[in-house]
């Protein structure tokens, strides 16, 4: 039978502003069987990505395929006309971003970019795509699934863009599905109901996939075969049990020694040190019209109630859209709480950033989850991470070039980075620069929203890591959201579950690893195991899983 | 969503009443402000001091202008636009049939250049770089580099006196059927868009360059868009604020700035009727015909702010 | 050149159409306030005078019978009798009384207040007798009834809109700043016009006037700029009719104030201004060089043996030196207002530049010019319409309390004169002491007089029957009445 | 697309040929600007031709004016006044009306509802009136007239900038930078302007060609350029009368008005980007 998708000897290139040429592929060998699904994996900013675009026929601006042909459907891409590749886009072969946020129209309604596909390869009348969308939303635990079409892609949260994404993709029953990253952003309860509702419309209608992922559990569930590759090149094939079980290429075992959670150390900062940093009473906040009572439409955040103390991290995990990332804006200013106090340090803080002190804005930083939204695309790295160090500790000239220097290789990032800008940075790439740029102001606390979540586990590790041991030099503290619980574990001294805006338990692991509120346990149960039969095999408390999960 | 127009057009009535007041104030301290007055002008050289008392006294010119000008604006807000000092006739009246042709004039170019631009600015934006795009910015700078009265005198020169196809005069009263429209018509609009076009055309390839290179551009073709619909739908929803307003500004120039078409082709709109108010210093058709294009410039800007507004749902 | 036309039988009806140059919402149909060419078309088509100038500047009547004095004191106005007015009422002494008195009343705004002051009494004696008693002898009363402004009106009239005269043409619409169209009167007491209708309009951009003719939207494009003739000769059709006339714009140089008060800096500029070059450069010859006082070539009165002063840049630089001016940087304001100052100025500029002199040129806006720089600034640029004796010229324009004495000159002897003249019924006194008046002016006054421009009408060589007219362009603007269509 | 662009690596620049030639063009007009009293070879007030509109011919390069003045002279001396008053004027419309339209983005509430009605109010009071009046106040000069340009095309440029700076205001990376304190400069010229940087020298062409048009019209109102000297679009409006012959009276000011305006903007489109990557 012949294969669906045929890579030959692909090479694409990047040329730099001044004309260098820099090999970001160098020639490698895929094929892709009609029904199967290919996982890509690999470190950050190793060309997953870019080998994905290739399948359709596409290289980002500044990049060209150099070489070797990329053969979908007996057609090949590279060497077909612009309106030839259009009819087979979105219609053979489709594709999910691994950034939804930045692939979303900022002023178009979401029902219209989903079914658009259907209008342009006029596939169904628009009420009926409607109609199917609707259902994949449902499939895809979207919550509200009639309405949550009619919103504006910045009034969704991060996790449910990405599963939006993932309807876009599908509404057209391609061929072949291109998944970028689908569950980066995603809590493992949801990750779950995502992954099967893939698998199932992948199965029913035999279609083929390409998996680009770091995560080698969720790989694990889904795929049939996996692609390692490192900087540009594949270094090992073969099926999922042959890798998980015997993998032969050192780095595929350095990827697979990582995924064990390292055992979290002791408290590095002494007891009697410990006094509050942080503290949030009683916030309500949320979008949406101010009503009557002072509070508005959508309260997104109700009544959360934290406590961190110097030196210590503090873990939220909970579903997608139950409110983290709400939370971690008011917390820094960016959605002024409706109700609730903040102090930091023993001293009140504002409501709204734009009250804060230079000082207290200094101490307190928030990663955006975001990272491609959030950092300017017109200037260069360099420029991103030399502005906090100006503003706050007024460096200059060589002393901020280390310091930049220093950053970046803080992030495992090439210092060859340095004078490119945002878009000519991979995905996991930019997650990192956004971290450096809050390490540069040197805080006493930082909000981290979903910071490794595109990061593969060998670098993912290396930045906690760093995390640690910035704690024990500066006694920094964190407030991590994530929604991988491995992760959360591996740093955190407390774990704060969220639910439908509220928090519902707070754990300490150093105490008890075990969770009482049953929504805590359907979460720390789905934690995805490195075992490729472990979604199939997995069942859970059917009541809990109606409470709690949509759909 | 049409709660929230409403509101907003409410808003933006209200403010505009005041801008309306401001610029009539204004109006009022510079025409009090220019040497000279109704009286001395309309005498000219024969402006000996006692004929000057005479007829300013014959015409109530020798109240306090300040007082005039109140008079005027209570009159307004019944409606009257009060009567011209130089010839005792309403303003209103002057005003009339002039305004209809002015709009008419302005109705007609912005129905050309409007299409002609986008397209133009569009497609230029498309090909960036391209030979198209380096023709279509050198022809439109090209164009609005010459004089306005130089391409109105050219085409004057080439249509009327040379090949005699078109009238050299463009009294709008004269039209009778559709095709004298036309002709009529033909050499204002042609010189008018040529003004008009080259700002819509440059702005909007500029804007839409801007969000050519955005990724949710980049997702449109990977759905498999055409060029042309990741242009149109996807690019060109987000840069309709600056094009609306740049079309806006542009086009705001019909309303009171065609004083050199309406000369050449002696065309009887009111740019030309604001000129003689201000060399006869007739405040009553100074103020209306400032009123009047303070309005059309504030209606186009304002549906330029909603459109803008209404385009980007995150300012909302 | 000028289309003098050969008699031939003039023909009746077609629709004349004609451009003058400025028009705006101050355009009247009240001939006292009359000031734009425009206005003075339209009221030559509406109404009538009791005299008026033939081509030759003598004086023939119209309205009137005749026109009488014994004294040149008191006057006798017998009227035509059978004359009616548009609405059919019959003319009658009293519409002349009441034409004549409005120029009285400060209220009318007349542009004529002025010289009709010296009128102090007008009665009707019977239907179609007026006497007119005048301050002063004048001798030239029935000339200056001549001029638009006293055109004859009904009696009572307030409101001018309607346009109801005696003339040749009644009025159809009449929008001000736009156009008016007039019919043929047919009961027009001389006999009615050749057109049928006649529109009137204008057109300010003299390109674009011109062009208008060109392309045949016209028949008559008024006073055409002298460098739009070449274009208007090279077009086959077209014909150009000029009428020399006393217009003419002038250096005025206030003698009360620096730097005219040194009498030297008045003399330097007599010799600094280069009139040939005016003349040939600037007006491309349609014009005569003047010697620096109002009377005009065109006049009987003109004194043709005061020659003009010659360009003499070594002259003019002893007069500034002499008046310690060298070096020294005089302003002199100049505008788009008076015809061609702006070009006279730059052409004054260079030559002073040439010894020295540094004139700053200072363009204003034509927009009040009148009321503002004109008669007011030290050095500036005036212009003077054609006046049709040197009487009104000099009360106008020199007599120590004339209310446009541009350089302030000031004459207790020129002052005698002028009564002594005016009140002479011999011609060749007057015409004496006229001439010496003349030679004061130009020794004496600040007002340099470079050149008298000739006015140019360009025409369709369909347009019969334009003759020039002393009074101004398009037949002292009432060419209306006379022209015909040739098809 | 076009390659037509040049690496100088010891510059640190691209350039591209187009950009070159429009800004050797620019040079060239600058140049002759100023060394303009030195290499007229008449002076501009002086009448050397008998003739007027006349031909080009060894004695008189570019033909004569409607006086019979040396057309080359006048264009040169012209030079001075269309690209020194404009270039003027039009960075100071197109800077504080940028200026001022990015921060009323980003300041909003009353700060931009206020600035916003009164440079409307501004922009409606009719040019002519103000020009009347600000001749009539403070009589002429160049800075005046530089000034008064300004002001009239500082509404528009304002009005773009803030549309432009309004959609920008609303991106992550601007709450970012608000979130470490910036102030307002800094958000800005920093943050928002490299993003709409384009469209905002389009704007500044366009701008700048109004300018250079609108110059003549207000010395007319009796703002700026005197006589003798003349700036390019009064030279071709008072030869205008030439144009039924094809003077080089009327074509050449022209020619140089286009020329001017066309390079400033195909300068604009193509102008030497900085290179960051500077490693080998
Ligand atoms: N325009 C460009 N110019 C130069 N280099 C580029 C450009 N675009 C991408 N790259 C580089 O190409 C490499 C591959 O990028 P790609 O996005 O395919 O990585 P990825 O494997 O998807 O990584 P991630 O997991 O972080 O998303 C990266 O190192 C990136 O820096
Ligand atoms: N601007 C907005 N207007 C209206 N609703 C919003 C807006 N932004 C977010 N929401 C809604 O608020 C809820 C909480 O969003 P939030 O971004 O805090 O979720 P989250 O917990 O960070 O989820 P994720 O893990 O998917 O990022 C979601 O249901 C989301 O749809
Ligand atoms: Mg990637
Ligand atoms: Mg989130
Ligand atoms: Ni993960």
């Amino acid at each position: 039978m012949a294969n669906l998708v045929e890579i030959r000897d692909l090479k694409v290139e990047a040329k730099t502003d001044s004309g260098r040429r820099i090999e970001i592929i160098k020639g490698i060998d895929l094929d892709i069987a009609p029904g199967e699904i290919v996982a890509l994996i690999g470190e950050s900013g190793s060309g997953k990505t870019t080998i994905a675009l290739t399948i359709m026929g596409y290289a980002r601006p500044g990049c060209r395929i150099s070489g070797g042909s990329v053969t979908v459907a007996g057609k090949d891409m590279v060497a077909l006309s612009e309106r030839q590749r259009a009819n087979v886009r979105g219609l053979e072969v489709s594709y999910v971003p691994q950034s939804a946020a930045a692939a979303f129209n900022p002023s178009k309604r979401i029902i219209d970019q989903v079914i658009e596909v259907t209008r342009i390869h006029q596939l169904m009348p628009p009420a009926e795509a409607r109609e199917k969308a609707v259902s994949l939303f449902r499939a895809l635990s979207l919550p509200d699934p009639d309405g949550i079409g009619n919103r504006y892609p910045h009034q969704v949260s991060g996790g449910q863009l990405q599963r939006l994404a993932a309807a876009m993709a599908l509404i057209s029953d391609p061929k072949l599905v291109i998944f970028d990253e689908p569950t980066t952003a995603l809590d493992v309860t949801t990750q779950i109901e995502v992954l099967r509702a893939f698998k199932a419309v992948m199965k029913k209608s035999g279609i083929a996939g390409v998996y680009v992922s770091h995560d080698l559990a969720v790989v694990a569930q889904i795929a049939d075969r996996i692609v390692v590759l490192r900087g540009g090149e594949v270094q090992e094939v073969a099926g999922t049990n042959e890798i998980l079980a015997d993998a032969k290429h050192p780095y595929t075992r350095e990827l697979l020694s990582a995924f064990e959670p390292k055992p979290r150390g002791e408290s590095i900062v002494a007891a009697l040190e410990r006094k509050p940093l942080l503290q949030v009473n009683g916030l309500i906040a949320g979008y949406g019209p101010v009503q009557p009572d002072g509070l508005p439409l959508v309260k997104a955040v109700q009544e959360a109630s934290l406590s961190l103390e110097r030196g210590r991290n503090l873990g939220i995990i909970g579903e997608s859209g139950c409110g983290k990332s709400t939370l971690a804006r008011s917390i820094a200013g960016i959605l002024p709480a409706s109700a609730g106090q903040l102090t930091l340090d023993g001293r009140e803080l504002a409501p709204s950033a734009r009250q804060r002190s230079r000082e207290q804005l200094r101490e307190l930083q928030i990663v955006f989850q975001h990272a491609d939204t959030s950092l300017n695309p017109a200037k260069s790295i360099e420029e991103i991470l030399g502005r906090p160090l100006k503003f706050y500790h007024g460096m200059k000239g060589k002393a901020r070039d280390t310091r930049i220097d220093e950053l970046m290789d803080m992030v495992r990032l090439p210092k060859a980075l340095r004078s490119r800008t945002p878009a000519e940075l991979s995905g996991g790439q930019k997650q990192r620069v956004n971290f450096a740029r809050a390490l540069a102001a040197e805080p006493k606390l930082i909000v981290c929203d979903e910071i490794t979540s595109a990061l593969d586990t060998v670098v993912a590790a290396a930045v906690i890591d760093l995390l640690k041991e910035m704690q024990r030099e500066l006694s920094l503290s964190y407030i991590f959201i994530s929604h991988d619980l491995s992760v959360v574990e591996a740093i955190c001294d407390e774990i704060v579950v969220m639910y439908n805006g509220r928090k519902v338990e707070e754990i300490t692991p150093a105490i008890s690893k075990v969770p009482q509120h049953p929504y805590s346990k359907l979460l720390f149960s789905s934690v995805p195991k490195l075992d490729p039969s472990w979604l199939d095999r997995l069942e859970r408390d059917p009541e809990l899983v109606k409470t709690y999960v949509q759909g | 969503m049409r709660n929230y127009v409403l509101g907003l057009i409410t808003n933006r009535l209200g403010s505009a009443a005041l801008t309306l007041l401001i610029v009539s104030f204004a109006v009022f301290f510079a025409t009090a402000m220019l040497p000279g007055d109704t009286a001395t002008i309309l005498l000219g050289q024969a402006a000996t001091p006692e004929a000057v008392a005479g007829l300013r006294a014959a015409m109530h010119l020798d109240e306090p202008a300040f007082f005039r000008f109140a008079r005027w604006l209570f009159g307004l807000l019944q409606g009257d636009l009060g009567t011209s000092y130089v010839n005792n006739v309403p303003v209103a009246e002057l005003i009339g049939a002039r305004f209809v042709n002015t709009m008419r004039l302005a109705g007609i170019v912005t129905l050309f250049a409007v299409p002609l631009s986008l397209t133009l600015g569009i497609t230029a934006a498309m090909f960036r770089g391209s030979v198209y795009d380096r023709i279509v910015t050198v022809l439109t700078i090209g164009v609005i580099s010459v004089p306005e009265f130089m391409i109105a005198t050219s085409a004057v020169l080439l249509f009327s006196v040379y090949l005699k196809w078109l009238p050299a005069l463009s009294f709008a009263s004269d039209v009778t059927s559709f095709w004298q429209v036309l002709k009529i018509y033909a050499m204002p609009v042609i010189t008018l868009t040529f003004v008009v076009s080259a700002q819509m055309i440059r702005m909007t390839r500029a804007a839409v360059i801007d969000t050519i290179n955005t990724p949710y551009v980049e997702a449109a073709i990977l759905k498999g868009a055409s060029r042309r619909r990741a242009v149109l739908v996807h690019a060109l929803p987000n840069a309709v604020g600056p094009i609306a307003n740049a079309i806006a500004l542009s086009l705001s120039y019909l309303v009171g700035g065609v004083i050199i078409v309406e000369t050449i082709f002696n065309y009887p709109g009111i740019a030309k009727l604001m000129v003689d108010g201000v060399s006869t210093r007739d405040l009553p058709l100074i103020q209306s015909c400032a009123i009047i294009f303070c309005i059309g410039y504030l209606a186009l800007i304002t549906f330029a702010d909603i459109v803008a507004i209404l385009a980007n749902p995150r300012v909302r | 050149r000028a289309s003098n036309a050969v008699a031939a039988t003039p023909k009746s009806g077609g629709a004349l159409k004609a451009a003058g140059w400025s028009s705006s919402t101050a355009d009247t149909l009240d001939p006292a306030k009359a000031s734009l060419s425009t206005d003075y078309v339209r009221c030559c088509a509406l109404y009538n005078r009791l005299t008026f100038l033939d081509q030759a500047g003598t004086v023939q009547m119209e309205l009137a019978e005749s026109v009488k004095s014994g004294d040149a004191k008191v006057w006798t106005v017998k009227l035509r009798s059978g004359v009616t007015f548009h609405d059919g009422k019959t003319l009658s002494s009293k519409d002349v009384v009441f034409s004549l008195k409005r120029h009285l009343d400060p209220a009318v705004g007349s542009k004529v207040n002025a010289i009709a002051k010296q009128i102090t009494d007008v009665k009707d004696l019977d239907a179609l007798t007026v006497e007119i008693t005048l301050a002063n002898p004048n001798a030239d009363l029935p000339t200056i009834l001549s001029q638009h402004h006293f055109m004859i009106v009904q009696d009572g009239t307030t409101d001018f809109s309607k346009g109801i005269g005696t003339g040749a043409f009644k009025m159809e619409t009449f929008q001000p700043g736009v156009k008016s169209i007039f019919t043929k009167n047919p009961n027009y007491f001389k006999g009615g016009a050749h057109v049928d209708s006649f529109e009137f309009f204008a057109i300010s951009d003299d390109n674009a006037r011109v062009n208008a003719l060109l392309s045949g939207d016209i028949h008559l494009a008024a006073s055409i700029k002298p460098r739009s003739m070449k274009l208007v000769e090279s077009q086959p059709g077209f014909a150009l009719s000029q009428t020399t006339s006393g217009n003419y714009t002038d250096l005025n140089i206030r003698l009360d104030l620096a730097p005219g008060d040194k009498a030297d800096f008045v003399a330097g500029m007599k010799y600094l201004i280069n009139r040939q070059q005016i003349q040939k450069s600037v007006l491309r010859g349609l014009a005569e060089i003047a010697n620096d006082q109002p009377v005009s070539p065109a006049s009987a009165y003109h004194n043709a043996d005061l020659k003009p002063k010659g360009y003499d840049p070594d002259k003019a630089k002893f007069h500034f030196q002499k008046a310690g001016l060298i070096g020294q940087s005089i302003p002199m304001i100049t505008s788009e207002a008076p015809t061609s100052a702006v070009e006279m100025a730059t052409i004054v500029q260079q030559s002073g530049s040439e010894i020295g002199m540094k004139f700053d040129v200072q363009r204003v806006p034509s927009d009040g010019y009148w009321s503002n720089y004109w008669l007011k600034a030290p050095v500036h640029f005036g212009n003077i319409n054609p006046r049709p004796t040197p009487d009104i010229l000099f009360s106008l324009l020199y007599a120590s309390n004339a209310p446009w004495n541009e350089s302030q000159y000031k004459s207790e002897k020129f002052d005698k004169m002028l009564v002594e003249a005016r009140g002479l019924l011999d011609e060749n006194k007057r015409k004496e002491i006229y001439n010496q008046m003349q030679v004061m002016i130009s020794e004496e006054a600040g007002t340099v007089i470079p050149v008298y421009i000739s006015n140019v009408d360009a025409i369709s060589a369909k347009l019969k029957g334009l003759e020039a007219n002393p009074l101004g362009g398009m037949m002292g603007y009432a060419f209306a009445e006379y022209v015909w269509l040739d098809a | 697309m076009t390659t037509s662009t040049t690496m100088s690596r010891s510059t640190g620049y691209r350039f591209s040929w187009i950009g070159m030639i429009g800004f050797a063009i620019i040079l060239f007009w600058a140049i002759i600007a100023f060394l303009a009293p030195h290499i007229i070879p008449y002076p501009v007030g002086e009448i050397v031709d008998e003739d007027y509109f006349g031909p080009m011919s060894s004695k008189l390069l570019l033909g004569s004016d409607y006086l019979g003045r040396d057309m080359l002279s006048r264009i040169i001396m012209g030079a001075r006044y269309t690209v020194g008053i404009s270039l003027a004027a039009v960075c100071l419309a197109c800077f504080s009306g940028a200026a001022l339209g990015m921060a009323a983005a980003v300041i909003g509430g009353w700060f931009d509802t206020v600035l916003s009605r009164f440079l409307d109010a501004l922009n409606s009071i009719p040019s002519k009136l103000s020009g009347l009046v600000v001749a009539a106040a403070v009589g002429s000069s160049l800075p005046v007239l530089i000034i008064m340009l300004g002001v009239i095309y500082i509404p528009g440029a304002y009005r773009f900038a803030r549309s432009l700076a309004v959609n920008v205001n609303t991106m992550d990376y601007i709450t970012v930078a608000r979130t470490r304190g910036e102030g307002i400069p800094y958000v800005v010229f920093s943050e928002i302007l490299p993003n709409i940087i384009g469209p905002l020298l389009a704007d500044f062409g366009i701008r700048f060609v109004f300018i250079v048009l609108l110059l003549s019209g207000l010395s007319f109102l009796g703002l700026g350029v005197q006589p003798p000297y003349a700036d390019w679009g009064a030279l071709v409006h008072e030869n205008i009368g030439g144009l039924p012959f094809g003077a080089p009276a009327v074509i050449v000011p022209s020619l140089a008005i286009a020329s001017l305006t066309i390079s400033v903007n195909l300068l604009i489109d193509n102008l030497p980007k900085k290179i960051r990557d500077r490693s080998a």
